[in-house]
């Protein structure tokens, strides 16, 4: 055995804290280790060249990179070797960067745990054994959750690119929150104007299968090879029969059903087409509200549709289908208005949400795009815009920034003015957060050109005081307590991650951070690729962002479907189980516990019965290894001998 | 405000004092301003409480302890119920109160008088003697009128006793305040 | 931090390579101040740990053992920390017939996100590990039954 | 229904300025079947002055009497005035939470406090432990007058860590606790708002601006009166309304009253043993026209009756010069 020990620098990185040069003079008086170094970047191409160079020059059969997280370049090297000649699997890295030298500061310590953890890494490397990937098929068809801008735009670059689409979306229609939105900053465009072309897109486009009102229930498989099982929930109404006329809409006597497109803005009926571009453009009954499912009577609907497509009877539908990838864009939902009790917590009705907002403005909202505030349909003169409602506000448990809102309040202070020319608006704010390109010049305008006064200071209350809302602020710049009589207050509420975010990253094994936005591959570098393979990100699902971030999601993440699409077949991870036929004894332990259904049982000749692992469907985590008595499974590169191996190196009595 | 030159002027001790002392983290305030904005008092203040936090954030020790805000304060605990970054400011202008007194750098002598007298009389009869505290107190602050007009309304409803209810465990009440005094004095 | 000895003592850990260890790099990335004490053993899941790794660990050298996977219904493979709970609970009990206290070993939960939850967890076991102080210098190891 | 016993610590100011608010709390309870029992030999809480001090002396003055009310094996002690009960929650809860801290406060003290008191305020025994339901139960008289403005103050339900009762912005227990007993309510923002504290006797002018706001906000919410569960709000709001009205150039006249006299009154308990005379601003007048809920209710149906009637006879001449 010939291992070589690569230690890197990392700049100052590692070598700030760590003595590189006396791990590598540490590592040469290890048994079995012919040769050790320290390179100053050794993923730079010199660096691998070093490797490579060495591998030939001093006939190193194991290579031993202590360096940064494997998760990091694992990868990368593992491809240095091979093009060395030697099989990728006798790699093994040693996580010196994040794991020692970036969490102390004591030299010694740090030194001397380097010394331990790169000689663990060489204990297991020696005993590493070559492994080899079968090739399996890859099912070319695309999974998009989500039909929000960022989802739709990735299934319409995947479907352009010839790939067969999955579009699911949870809600009636597709078009997420941009299809609330009245005009968009910084360009005041209207938003539907824009946004309607690509929704009749997706209806149209022959290679996309919309599900719309539908959730993923189910997904088995892995990259490549997912069985995804899609429920379809039950509208009530047969879509196939249904026009969309809105017939139904018009004589449905239950008035007062909550209206989720316009966020409870104005009472909706208890069957509706959510808006008038939706698409698909078809009714749904909400049996929250119908009396016939609350009463057990009325029937109206039925009666009066002229296509004879309500069906009380409808039940929720499962489908199966199969793809080979997987993108996420399941985007964002906001804070309740409960959170700010100091605010009213809802209870007054001239405190509303940026998105309540958006409605009012909106030509085919409830008030047809006229601003009037809700307790007596007049038109407000003084509207106070709150920011950071709830975010930046750790009290709320949302530490972070929502991204968007100080650029949306300035362009609804905007359309304000556009809107009621006499009108004054003020925007309580801590920061304008105005980054992208043309923004901060946007934010400007709204002061300069269209007179918002704009006061640094948090609202402390808002309370009712005849017919106005009395707004009780600081201007932090002034070093004064401020108040504005309002009469109509508008909070911009924070970005928190979409309802069931968490459970749908369950399904799918993705992680999710602390406030449920998906946890991205790498934050820099993988922006749209998720750590498990074949699932990817796009749009608010990973974070707040606003629509050209979104849309550049979900055109990367189908970039990135391209990618792993761009060949017919794929190679499997050869890090799986593999049962020894002599010692395994039958017991069918592994089968029981493996989480994927990967062993089966197996006939020898002899008829004895053993464990036999079905290789593309193992995903490696080894629980079977764990369980089996008599050690006869073996999870390949994580096995008993070499993770005894490296607890051996530093247990040593 | 005259210049404040950072590198010299910034009292750190005085940060970590009251950190310590009133277990909260200066530097987690961000200035909103949400503390200002309900303060009952801002009105009055010579500086609103977010700026005493920023004066704290910059170890201003004197400028803060000689100011009459951290007198003014109420302990109406607006603020604390309401800043965001989870801060409990009222904790700080009560330990900026402690820190003053034991300073002697008081700047709102009336307050502090008031309260002296409050708890000399707590000293003394183990309980609040109103009338006694009253009339010490304007004695002593000169303002011998002070609420000499409700004095009559009060006395009308049968609401004030001329003598004060000594408890029979006053001595040790008187105690408490002795052996606190003691140990003050061995801990400098 | 002062409660640590300056003498090291030895822990070893055993991380999920896609939660816990991912939480023990983004801690890295924060800079988050750490003991130096652990040792750290990248296993693809909480489930890939065998018991007799950490009875093995503990009898010959190890102060104190540490197991971080995903949260549970966030495992990457299902419910791989499923069977390493049940495993590992299992243990706990065992591990005084051996004649070894059982906080010396402990496992928790931590994902790729919770950078200062890892600090937190590493702080603090060390912490632990050092007030029951060396194993294997003292006769408590074979103290037991 | 089970008497209940908790013990009970007025405070100084129940003692002199605020003794209505000790008479009234204590027959209510004594309707509602609490037996109350007086810590012997009980001293000062400390309240604010003693904070500004030093927080161990603070919170030795407190716990000398949670000590006391711990030898007397009962485990919770309620309190009318929100300022001792926040220098018991304060001692108790700074104790529990920090051995050292613990230490040092029983130093100070002759008899150590061990941690075995929960503070709560009448107001909080009222609306939890006995409940809305007893509350009302022993209602006998309507006051039909009264429009309450329920007045909470600034500390009775903040912080909420240290409170841990009621919403610390929109406490509701007192109103509905009124509501329970048939008074008319109104929507009172400033419930919470600051009425000057303990700053009356040094800080006049600025206490009495303060009170003026809140005296005026009442007024707009449509309430004839204002009920309060602290003796300094009362106070700031009552005595020193004379002084409100000479400095702001107004002239309220808005009985300040405590909100156990309210709920006194309904139980049929007579104002003078409620200490409704010790109020500078009467509230007579709108006492006055208190009756029996049993009058209320055929006053009620006379009115109903009446009603009807009118209606009637209008439908009748309707149909009768239709007809003609
Ligand atoms: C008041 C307001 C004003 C704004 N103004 C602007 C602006 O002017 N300009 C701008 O650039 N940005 C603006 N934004 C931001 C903009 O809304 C977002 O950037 C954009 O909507 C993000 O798109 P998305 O596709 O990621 O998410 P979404 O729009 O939230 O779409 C997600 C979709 O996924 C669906 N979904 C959720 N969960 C599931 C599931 N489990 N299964 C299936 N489907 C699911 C949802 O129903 C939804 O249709 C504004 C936001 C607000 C709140
Ligand atoms: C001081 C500083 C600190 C920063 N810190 C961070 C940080 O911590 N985190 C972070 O995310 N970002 C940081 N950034 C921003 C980061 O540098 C940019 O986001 C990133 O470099 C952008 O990459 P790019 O490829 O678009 O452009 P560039 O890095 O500018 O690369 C453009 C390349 O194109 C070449 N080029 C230019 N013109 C031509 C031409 N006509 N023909 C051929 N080649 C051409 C250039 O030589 C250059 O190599 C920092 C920036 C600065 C200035
Ligand atoms: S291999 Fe890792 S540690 Fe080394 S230079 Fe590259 S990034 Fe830094
Ligand atoms: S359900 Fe019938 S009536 Fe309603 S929109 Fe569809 S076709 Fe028209
Ligand atoms: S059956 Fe339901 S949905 Fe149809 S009209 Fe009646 S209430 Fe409306
Ligand atoms: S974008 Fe602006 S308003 Fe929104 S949370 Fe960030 S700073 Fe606050
Ligand atoms: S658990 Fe082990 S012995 Fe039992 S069947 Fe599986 S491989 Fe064979
Ligand atoms: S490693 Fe074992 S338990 Fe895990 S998937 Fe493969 S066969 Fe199943
Ligand atoms: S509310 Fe809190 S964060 Fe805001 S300025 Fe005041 S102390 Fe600072
Ligand atoms: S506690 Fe003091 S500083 Fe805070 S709001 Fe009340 S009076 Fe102002």
């Amino acid at each position: 055995m010939r291992v070589g020990v690569f230690i890197c620098h990392c700049g100052s990185n590692i070598a700030g804290t760590i003595d590189v040069a006396k791990v590598a003079a540490e590592m040469r008086k290890v048994p079995g280790v012919a040769f050790a170094t320290n390179y100053m970047y050794t993923c730079s191409e010199p660096g691998q060249d070093e490797i490579k160079e060495a591998i030939k020059r001093e006939k190193l059969n194991r290579i031993v990179v202590a360096a940064c997280s494997p998760r990091m370049h694992e990868l990368t090297f593992r491809r240095t070797i091979e093009k060395a000649g030697l099989n990728r699997y006798f790699l093994e890295m040693a996580n010196i960067r994040e794991h020692i030298s970036w969490i102390g500061l004591d030299k010694e310590a740090n030194t001397n745990k380097a010394i331990e953890s790169v000689k663990m890494a060489v204990a297991k490397a020696m005993n590493n054994k070559p492994l080899y990937s079968q090739s399996f098929k890859v099912n070319k068809r695309v999974l998009v959750i989500g039909g929000g801008v960022a989802g739709m735009q990735a299934a319409l670059d995947c479907a352009d690119g010839g790939l067969e689409v999955i579009l699911v979306e949870k809600s009636p229609s597709v078009g997420g929150m941009m299809a609330r939105l009245d005009k968009t900053f910084p360009t005041i465009d209207c938003s539907i104007c824009i946004l309607g072309p690509k929704m009749v897109d997706v209806a149209q486009h022959d290679k996309i299968k919309l599900y719309a009102y539908s959730e993923v229930d189910d997904i088995k498989g892995y990259v490549g090879n997912y069985q995804i099982k899609i429920k379809k929930k039950a509208t009530y109404v047969d879509w196939v029969k249904c026009t969309g006329c809105g017939a139904c809409m018009e004589k449905c006597p239950a008035k007062n059903s909550y209206d989720h497109f316009n966020f409870g803005v104005a009472p909706t009926r208890a069957i509706n087409i959510p808006f008038p571009q939706a698409i698909p453009k078809k009714a749904k009954i909400d049996p929250n509200y119908c009396r016939q499912f609350v009463k057990g009577k009325c029937g109206v609907c039925a009666k009066i549709c002229p296509t004879g497509a309500i069906n009380y009877e409808m039940q929720d539908e499962i489908i199966t289908e199969d793809v080979g990838a997987i993108i996420v864009a399941s985007g964002y939902g906001l804070v309740d208005m409960d959170k700010f009790p100091e605010y009213g917590a809802g209870r007054y009705p001239d405190v509303i949400t940026g998105i309540q907002y958006e409605r009012l403005l909106n030509a085919s909202g409830p008030t047809e795009g006229h601003i009037l505030r809700p307790s007596d349909k007049t038109e407000p003169k003084t509207v106070v815009f709150v920011s950071c409602a709830g975010s930046r506000d750790k009290s709320c448990g949302i530490p972070y920034c929502s991204n968007f809102c100080c650029m949306y309040i300035a362009k609804q202070a905007i359309l304000t003015k556009d809107h009621i020319p006499d009108s004054q608006s003020y925007v309580f704010y801590m920061d304008i957060r105005s980054p992208g390109k043309g923004y901060d010049e946007f934010t400007r305008r709204a002061q300069e050109d269209y007179g918002a006064k704009y006061v640094r200071g948090r609202v402390s209350r808002i309370y009712p005081k005849g017919k106005k809302m009395v707004v009780v602020g600081a201007d932090t710049l002034l070093g004064t307590q401020v108040e504005v009589e309002a009469d109509l207050v508008v909070l911009a509420t924070a970005v928190t991650a979409a309802p069931g975010a968490p459970q749908l990253a369950e399904k799918l094994h993705i992680s999710y951070d602390t406030f449920g936005f998906y946890v991205e591959g790498h934050p820099k570098l993988r922006p749209v690729e998720t750590n498990t393979a074949g699932v990817y990100l796009a749009g608010c699902a990973q974070g707040p962002k606003d629509i050209p971030a979104s849309v550049g999601q979900g055109s990367a993440a189908a970039s990135k479907v391209q990618a792993l699409f761009s060949k017919d077949m794929l190679e499997s991870d050869p890090a799986v189980a593999k049962v020894n036929e002599n010692t395994c004894v039958g017991c069918l332990k592994c089968i029981m516990t493996c989480p994927f259904g990967a062993v089966k049982e197996k006939e020898l000749r002899g008829g004895r019965i053993v464990a036999n692992v079905i290789e593309t469907v193992c995903a490696g985590c080894g629980v079977c290894t764990a369980t089996c008595p008599c050690g006869a499974i073996q999870l390949s590169h994580f096995t008993d001998n070499q993770l005894l191996a490296e607890v051996n190196t530093i247990c040593q009595k | 405000m005259d210049v404040i030159n950072l590198t010299k002027s910034t009292d750190w001790n005085f940060i970590e004092e009251v950190s310590k002392e009133s277990g909260q983290n200066p530097s987690l305030c961000y200035q909103c301003g949400n503390c200002t904005a309900g303060c009952p008092y801002t009105n009055y203040f010579d500086f609103p409480v977010s700026q005493i936090m920023r004066l704290l954030q910059s170890g201003q020790k004197d400028t803060i302890l000689s100011s009459k805000a951290i007198w003014l304060c109420a302990t109406c605990e607006t603020c604390t119920t309401r800043c965001p970054c989870e801060i409990d400011v009222a904790n700080v202008m009560d330990t900026l109160r402690i820190i003053a007194r034991r300073e002697n750098k008081v700047s709102e002598k009336d307050i502090k008088l008031f309260y002296d007298t409050f708890l000399a009389s707590m000293k003394q009869h183990g309980r609040l003697f109103e009338v006694g505290t009253l009339m010490a107190y304007n004695l002593k602050s000169g303002h011998f009128f002070a609420d000499a007009e409700l004095g009559p309304k009060v006395m009308e409803k049968g609401k004030i006793h001329f003598f004060p209810n000594n408890i029979k465990g006053r001595d040790k009440v008187a105690k408490i305040f002795t052996r606190f005094q003691e140990k003050a004095k061995k801990h400098g | 931090m002062s409660e640590i000895a300056p003498k090291e003592l030895r822990i070893v850990g055993f991380l999920c390579n896609w939660c816990s260890y991912g939480g023990a790099d983004t801690a890295g990335v924060s800079r988050f101040r750490q003991p130096t004490d652990l040792r750290i053993i990248r296993v693809p899941c909480s489930g890939r740990v065998d018991p007799l790794f950490i009875v093995k660990a503990l009898l010959n050298g190890a102060d104190g053992v540490l197991v971080s996977g995903c949260h549970p219904r966030d495992c990457h493979y299902t419910d791989g920390n499923f069977y390493a709970r049940r495993r590992l609970e299992m243990l706990k009990q065992l591990l005084p017939y051996l004649g070894i206290d059982e906080k010396r070993f402990h496992y928790t939960w931590i994902s790729a996100s919770e950078g200062q939850r890892w600090q937190k967890t590493v702080t603090d076991f060390t912490n632990q590990i050092h007030k029951l102080g060396p194993l294997h210098s003292t006769t408590e190891a074979h103290s037991g039954s | 229904m089970a008497e209940r016993e908790y013990a009970y610590y007025s405070g100084c100011s129940l003692e002199g300025t605020a003794v209505e608010y000790d008479m009234s709390m204590k027959l209510v309870l004594e309707a509602l079947d609490v037996n109350l029992k007086e810590p012997e030999d009980w001293s000062c809480c400390g309240s604010t002055p003693a904070h500004t001090v030093d927080h161990v002396l603070a919170a030795a003055l407190a716990a000398r009497n949670l000590s006391i009310i711990e030898k007397m094996g009962t485990d919770t002690v309620t309190v009318p005035c929100p300022s001792c009960l926040s220098a018991f929650k304060r001692a108790h809860l700074g104790m529990a939470g920090d051995a050292s801290f613990k230490d040092q406060v029983n130093d100070l003290i002759d008899e150590p406090y061990n941690g075995g008191v929960i503070s709560k305020s009448t107001l909080q025994i009222m609306y939890e432990d006995i409940g809305l339901e007893e509350v009302a139960k022993k209602v006998t008289h309507a006051l039909p007058d009264l429009v309450v403005a329920p007045y909470y103050g600034c500390i009775l339900t903040r912080p909420p860590e240290i409170a841990q009762f009621d919403d610390p912005e929109n406490p509701v227990s007192m109103d509905k606790i009124l509501e329970a007993v048939g008074v008319k309510v109104s929507s009172f923002v400033f419930k919470l708002e600051c009425c000057g504290a303990a700053f009356g006797v040094p800080k006049r002018d600025m206490v009495n601006r303060l009170t003026a706001k809140v005296l005026s906000m009442a007024l707009d919410s449509g309430a004839n009166c204002i009920a309060v569960a602290c003796p300094l709000c009362q106070q700031n709001l009552d005595l020193r309304q004379s002084q409100v009205n000479a400095l702001m150039g107004t002239n309220y006249n808005i009985p300040i009253l405590y909100f156990s006299q309210i709920v006194g009154l309904t139980y049929g308990l007579t104002p003078k043993e409620l200490g409704i005379d010790k109020l500078i601003v009467s509230a007579d007048d709108l006492i006055r026209s208190r009756i029996t809920v049993e009058e209320l209710a055929q006053n009620k149906a006379a009115a109903e009756a009446e009603e009807k009637a009118r209606k009637a006879k209008q439908k009748e001449d309707k149909t009768k010069t239709e007809e003609t």
